[in-house]
């Protein structure tokens, strides 16, 4: 009995190790993934479309941003799939999860690498971001990011990103509270586990040194205990603060909104892009984030044509309103488009090649996208756009 | 003077008076029997005299040495081994590996040079191997030395766990109820194997037992409990017939 | 039958040793004549990772018999102090393999210098106590990672538990470990032929520790404490003898872990809770104290969720299940039975005797 | 003041672990495993709630049997299919791992059905808060029936147990599973029972603690299933009133750590409190130190 799961096992063994060997030999056939690739309706063979690979976390607690990410990403592609292409060429996206974990990450580039993917967008998380620029670097391949905002998401010459970076976040929003004169006691309340979050308080304290304001409370919080947020609360009030900071994202504030409340506690609440997605939560009671102020580049409510147009197709493919992740891929997409148009790429290139010709050709472009008008790059990596001030009035967003 | 001396011994467990005003003395080479009724604390003494309960009053000395309130471990390196009436052998383990854990501290060898495999642990292994072979020559385990001592017959697990026991080379050697759960074949066969065992160890030995066939077989000296107390004590034969004793056993 | 038992574990260890090395072999081949996928090379270093933490934690869990569920936390011990030490040195011009060499060393023996001091006052404890205790000193040290930042300028290292403003570091300071965001830049020294020779080394340490007077008095504890203390054997000195090798050997994962990504951070996912129990699945799975089985288990079970990426949204929906049934499989009495009766159907003789695994 | 707010509120957090305690304890009194699929129990009785009360409209007392049935049948069906079957392994590692593997499920089912988007929850009570010192202390509703619903369960499972026939016959499976058995009580029912209670009382504290913190994604049981096997071993695992000391205590602890020490090492103070007290109590506060007879 013992020989048998013996035997058993090791077959097993083999057999999986021979079926990822084996992907190998098809070499740019693919046999990953096809599913996701469906929304193209054009044939899938090497050599006439352009290959987007994605990465970002389906599954655990930060799946929601990837799903939003590449449910956006496969609206972008079809669009452009339907009015032609780029260049003249369809695009097809796979999107491999990667769990939020770094290690993971790599692994799905891995695996885009053997569907033949020639792009990336992504990774959406920035601890898997930042591993993966590490190895798209070492194969020179495009590389976008729709919403890793560490420093380090851009650190070599290839790879981009959609959003701000948490610096610019941080820094843009202690002046913005400095200058219009929101408040002079600011309280903060972060999540010290994540980079995100950890990142933006850490720039804010900096930015906020030559501000009028003063930081009279910062509290953190971690994913281990983010349910009860009544200590941070009671400091905050305890200190005196008329303002609250809040650079997390839309899930923690949702419950912060909810016990600042019971506890008739309201001071003025300064939320980052993170923050929006909160009227979106399902269920949500919106009038707790009455007179929320936030900086973000994406209203998923604003009024003009393309916003409307693009949250209406989410809705009905995926029956949820798309937050600021979406919108970034949807703009990470239309910005590889522009930017293969830009150089005039073909699919046939290297990987390498088309590396160098994207590169040139994205710090060439202007991008009206649903995350700003007139959005450029520079070499740096990041885009050049103005973060847009909304309050949070009788349930919208509304512009200051 | 005697091998074990045992002074105004006593325990309690809560309220319960355990064992009281305990005494006893075994000379070298005596083969000694502790009998008494079931819960007299015939284990008890035994788990006092190993060092798994601490005693609330009383001297235990072994060969003129303190070792009251010792540690386990040091009684053993003192020279005291046992059994356990609950048969306690290392079930995952070969029959000859329980008894190389008996010769563990006698046979050393640092960790270093048993991950390295440097000359001195073949050395050192290849005597414990033919130790603990002889050992398990005596009690005519040899033929299972590897299989696993889970999987031998009750009987050879009580020989097994005397056998490691010995393995210690200890100078005093606690047996409780070796026959427990034996058919007299085996219990006659075990009266002569710890007879052999005490000749040639020339070991002293210290059991408890409630087949009186064996004790009153092989034991020289009694000690007779009940209740936590000494009721009889003396040379076998006296104890056994005394009225005290023939009345705690058939019975109030 | 003395030189019976001497060979018999002989031929056990030569085929795990050989299983390895001819796994290893057979790759380099497949990616000498280009026959390996992207995904496959790139798990080679972290299936190296996850067997020895498997081989590692069976130490604890199968060979001492205690539950440990803070294994990951040692191999968060290793990563960080080994990462560290290789971005302070990386500009010093030191050779790669010699860094490396030193890094593998630094990181087993913080891991295993904290394998003894939580061992000394946790292994006291028993059963699922102790676990809870693993499970506790494991998440400290991920929180405490988390919040700590080093930084070196040229007055020395900076420490801070706030944040990295509160390090103070001049202009030319650099922040090395950064709270949240942790080590970025760690040389990628880990590849998989030093990954495999670690592995090895582990089996060596592992299986000859098993083997030797300490491994007796080891399983000795776990089959029965109070017999192991009536024979003399010192149980605290062995057991934190078995946790502290488990626990630098968790250690040396670790290292390779933090030498093969750019990025270091402390998730609940890599050093966490979850790790942990996922390096327990692997050894439950493989058998409990089969050092061999808990090989092929982390094997199995790391490439498992990889193969599955075609069923997109299903695939750990799939993993799930698939997880249940091989634990069915592998430890349900009934399917023994079975699986029993079907061997005896093929091979057709008597029940074969059970033998001490390795 | 505000120290009397905090340790308000450490209570109110405390009350939820409490409450998830309790079936975890529960379970393992009997069963003697440790379910880590209690957790994401939890969060399927928060979900169906959310579907009947917040999807469909229903009224929560509705919400709140359905979920109540919804677990119970769940529980028994894991119990069947993914523990029963290996009750008798030679491991009792074997089952945790299983239950682990059931967790994933869970999961995962959650998450194709409902999607990673948080839902808030809308709290099924309309006890209003009670506020104190001119509204300077302030104790929530949620909080005032949390620590009531532990009280009457904590009655109610005491009474169970000690005064009917079901209840005796899982003291009985929890001593001795053979000797059980040998006096003819059915072993198998007596645990599925076990299961079928922990189980509601997994979806009644999934309710409450979507109430008191109203999140919910697939993820929302796990964390505070981790904090409340915590708590349920610092109470004594096994031990009923136990479970509620420790999930109190753990709620405080938390709550001052966070407020008087430092926010970022609210987790570290917790499982170092937890340490000190295991080593000083190795079998936690309330718990049976049982030795072993030699």
């Amino acid at each position: 009995m013992k020989k048998m799961k013996k035997l058993l096992s090791v077959v097993v063994a083999s057999a999986m190790v021979l079926a990822m060997a084996g992907c190998g030999n098809n070499g740019d056939g693919g046999s990953a993934g096809n599913s996701s690739a469906a929304g193209t309706g054009g044939s899938s063979a090497s050599g006439d479309v352009f290959k987007i690979g994605g990465i970002g976390p389906l599954t655990g607690e930060a799946a929601i941003y990837g799903v939003n990410v590449r449910n956006a990403a496969q609206i972008a592609v079809d669009e452009i799939n339907a009015a032609g292409g780029a260049n003249g060429y369809m695009l097809e996206l796979n999107f491999q999860d990667d769990e939020h974990d770094a290690e993971k990450a790599v692994n799905a580039y891995n695996s885009l690498k053997d569907w033949g993917a020639q792009v990336i967008l992504g990774a959406v998380t920035s601890t898997p971001c930042i591993a993966v620029t590490e190895e798209t670097m070492k194969d020179n391949m495009f590389q976008l990011t729709p919403s890793g905002s560490a420093v380090d998401c851009a650190k070599y010459d290839n790879n981009f990103r959609v959003c701000f970076s948490d610096p610019d976040q941080g820094a843009a929003s202690a002046q913005y509270i400095g200058e219009h004169a929101l408040a002079q006691k600011v309280a903060v309340i972060y999540d010290s586990s994540t980079v995100y979050s950890s990142g933006i308080y850490e720039s804010f304290v900096k930015g906020a040194e030559s501000q009028s304001f003063e930081i009279v409370c910062a509290e953190a919080f971690t994913a281990d205990s983010k349910t009860d947020f009544s200590v941070q609360l009671q400091k905050a009030k305890d200190a005196g603060a008329e303002l609250v900071f809040l650079p997390i994202y839309y899930q923690e504030a949702s419950l912060i909104l909810q016990q600042a409340a019971a506890a008739d506690y309201a001071p003025l609440f300064f939320g980052v892009d993170g923050m929006d997605g909160i009227l979106g939560v399902a269920n949500f009671d919106t009038s707790l984030a009455e007179g929320v102020m936030l900086l973000t580049p994406f209203a998923a409510d604003a009024q003009d044509e393309m916003t409307q147009k693009f949250v209406s197709t989410y809705v009905e493919k995926f029956g949820d309103t798309p937050n600021q992740f979406a919108a970034d891929a949807y703009d990470g997409v239309y910005a590889i488009k522009a930017a293969i148009e830009q150089s005039g790429a073909t699919p046939g290139m290297s990987v390498s090649d088309l590396c160098e010709a994207m590169k040139t050709g994205i710090t060439s472009i202007t991008l009206d996208g649903l995350t700003g008008a007139g959005i450029t790059w520079d070499a740096s990596g990041n885009p050049g756009k103005a973060p847009k001030a909304v309050k949070i009035e009788g349930g919208v967003y509304v512009a200051m | 003077m005697a091998l074990l001396e045992v002074k105004d011994l006593g325990i309690s467990f809560g309220g319960l008076r355990a064992v009281d005003d305990f005494n006893l003395e075994v000379e070298k080479g005596c083969l000694y029997g502790l009998i008494g009724p079931n819960g007299a604390g015939k284990t008890t003494v035994f788990n006092l005299l190993t060092g798994v309960y601490k005693p609330g009053e009383g001297i235990i000395r072994l060969d003129g040495k303190d070792i009251t309130g010792h540690k386990t471990i040091e009684i053993n390196q003192a020279g005291i081994a046992r059994t356990f009436q609950n048969i306690r052998l290392f079930k995952e383990l070969s029959v000859i590996d329980n008894v190389k854990v008996g010769l563990h501290n006698h046979n050393g060898y640092s960790t270093l040079t048993g991950i390295l495999r440097l000359p001195k642990y073949y050395r050192v292994e290849r005597q414990m191997e033919e130790e603990a072979m002889k050992l398990l020559q005596v009690f005519g385990l040899d033929g299972e030395a590897q299989t696993l001592a889970s999987n031998l017959p009750y009987g050879k697990q009580r020989k097994l766990e005397i056998a490691r026991a010995l393995a210690t080379k200890p100078k005093l050697l606690l047996l409780d109820e070796p026959a427990a759960g034996m058919n007299p074949n085996e219990t006659q066969e075990l009266m002569d194997t710890i007879r052999f065992v005490r000749k040639s160890f020339d070991m002293t030995i210290l059991l408890i037992e409630h087949d009186m066939k064996l004790v009153s077989g092989i034991c020289e000296k009694l000690t007779v409990l009940n209740f936590g107390r000494v009721l009889s004590q003396g040379e076998t034969g006296e104890v056994l017939s005394d009225p005290e004793v023939i009345k705690a056993y058939l019975g109030e | 039958m003395k030189k019976k038992t001497m060979s018999k574990n002989f031929r056990s260890k030569l085929i795990t040793f050989g299983i390895v090395i001819a796994a290893y072999l057979i790759m380099q081949i497949l990616i000498g004549t280009g026959n390996v996928s992207s995904l496959l090379k790139g798990l080679l270093v972290p299936l190296c990772i996850y067997a020895i933490l498997a081989v590692s934690l069976n130490l604890t869990v199968g060979i001492l018999g205690e539950l440990s569920l803070g294994h990951a936390g040692f191999m968060c011990v290793g990563a960080f102090t080994s990462a560290f030490f290789s971005c302070c040195v990386k500009e010093s011009g030191m050779p790669p393999a010699l860094r490396f060499f030193l890094a593998i060393l630094i990181g087993a023996l913080s891991a295993g210098v904290f394998g003894i001091l939580i061992g000394i006052p946790v292994l006291r404890l028993k059963g699922d106590y102790l676990a809870i205790v693993t499970l506790a000193f494991g998440e400290i040290i991920k929180n405490l990672v988390n919040i700590l930042y080093v930084g070196r300028d040229e007055n020395g290292f900076h420490v801070s538990f706030t944040n990295s403003l509160s390090l103070n570091l001049s202009d030319q300071g650099q922040v090395i470990i950064n709270g949240a965001q942790g080590i970025t830049g760690t040389p990628s020294d880990s590849n998989f032929t030093v990954g495999v020779l670690l592995l090895l080394v582990t089996l060596f340490i592992v299986l000859n520790l098993i083997h030797s007077r300490d491994g007796r008095a080891i399983m000795s504890i776990r089959d029965n404490t109070i017999a192991a203390e009536s024979v003399g054997i010192n149980v605290t000195k062995y057991k934190i003898l078995a946790f502290a090798v488990s626990a630098a050997l968790a250690g040396v994962a670790g290292v390779l872990y933090a030498h093969n990504l750019s990025v270091l951070s402390a998730t609940s996912k890599n050093f966490g809770y979850n790790m942990s129990i996922m390096i327990l699945v692997f050894v439950v799975l493989g058998g409990i104290g089969s050092t061999r089985g808990a090989l092929v288990a982390s094997v199995l079970l790391t490439l498992l969720p990889e193969l599955l990426r075609g069923l997109n949204d299903y695939r750990m929906l799939i993993y799930a299940v698939v997880l249940i049934l091989m634990m069915l499989f592998n430890w349900a009495p009934r399917c023994i039975e079975w699986r029993e009766k079907i061997m005896h159907r093929i091979k057709g003789r008597g029940k074969e005797t059970k033998e001490a695994d390795v | 003041m505000s120290f009397l707010q905090y340790l308000i509120s450490g209570i109110s957090l405390g009350s939820v672990y409490a409450l998830i305690a309790l079936g975890y304890t529960m379970v393992y009194g009997i069963a003697k495993m440790l379910n880590f699929a209690h957790g994401d129990v939890i969060m399927v009785g928060a979900f169906t709630t959310y579907t009947v009360c917040s999807t469909m409209g229903l009224p929560p007392l509705l919400g709140v049997l359905a979920a109540v049935v919804l677990c119970t049948l769940l529980g028994m069906l894991i119990e069947k299919v993914a523990y029963k079957p290996l009750r008798k392994a030679s491991s009792p590692l074997a089952v945790l791992i299983t239950a682990i593997g059931v967790s994933y499920l869970l999961q995962n089912v959650a998450l194709l059905i409902f999607g990673g988007n948080a839902k808030s929850f809308t709290s099924v009570l309309s006890v209003g808060s009670l506020k104190l010192f001119d509204g300077q202390l302030l104790i929530t509703g949620e909080t005032i029936v949390t620590i009531l619903v532990c009280l009457v369960i904590i009655v109610v499972l005491m009474l169970f147990i000690n005064k009917t026939k079901a209840g005796q016959a899982m003291l009985a499976v929890s001593e001795d599973k053979g000797a059980a058995q040998l006096m003819g009580i059915n072993v198998n029912a007596t645990i599925a029972l076990t299961f079928a209670i922990g189980s509601a009382l997994a979806a009644v504290a999934g309710v409450l603690l979507c109430s008191a913190y109203p999140t919910l994604t697939p993820y929302t049981g796990s964390m505070p299933g981790i904090k409340a096997f915590v708590a349920a071993v610092f109470g004594g695992i096994g031990s009923i009133p136990g479970a509620f000391i420790g999930g109190i205590l753990l709620g405080i602890i938390e709550i001052f750590g966070k407020a008087y020490i430092s926010s970022q090492m609210a987790d570290t103070i917790v499982f170092a409190v937890l340490i000190i007290v295991l080593l000083f109590k190795p079998t936690g506060l309330l718990g049976k130190n049982i030795q072993e007879k030699v």
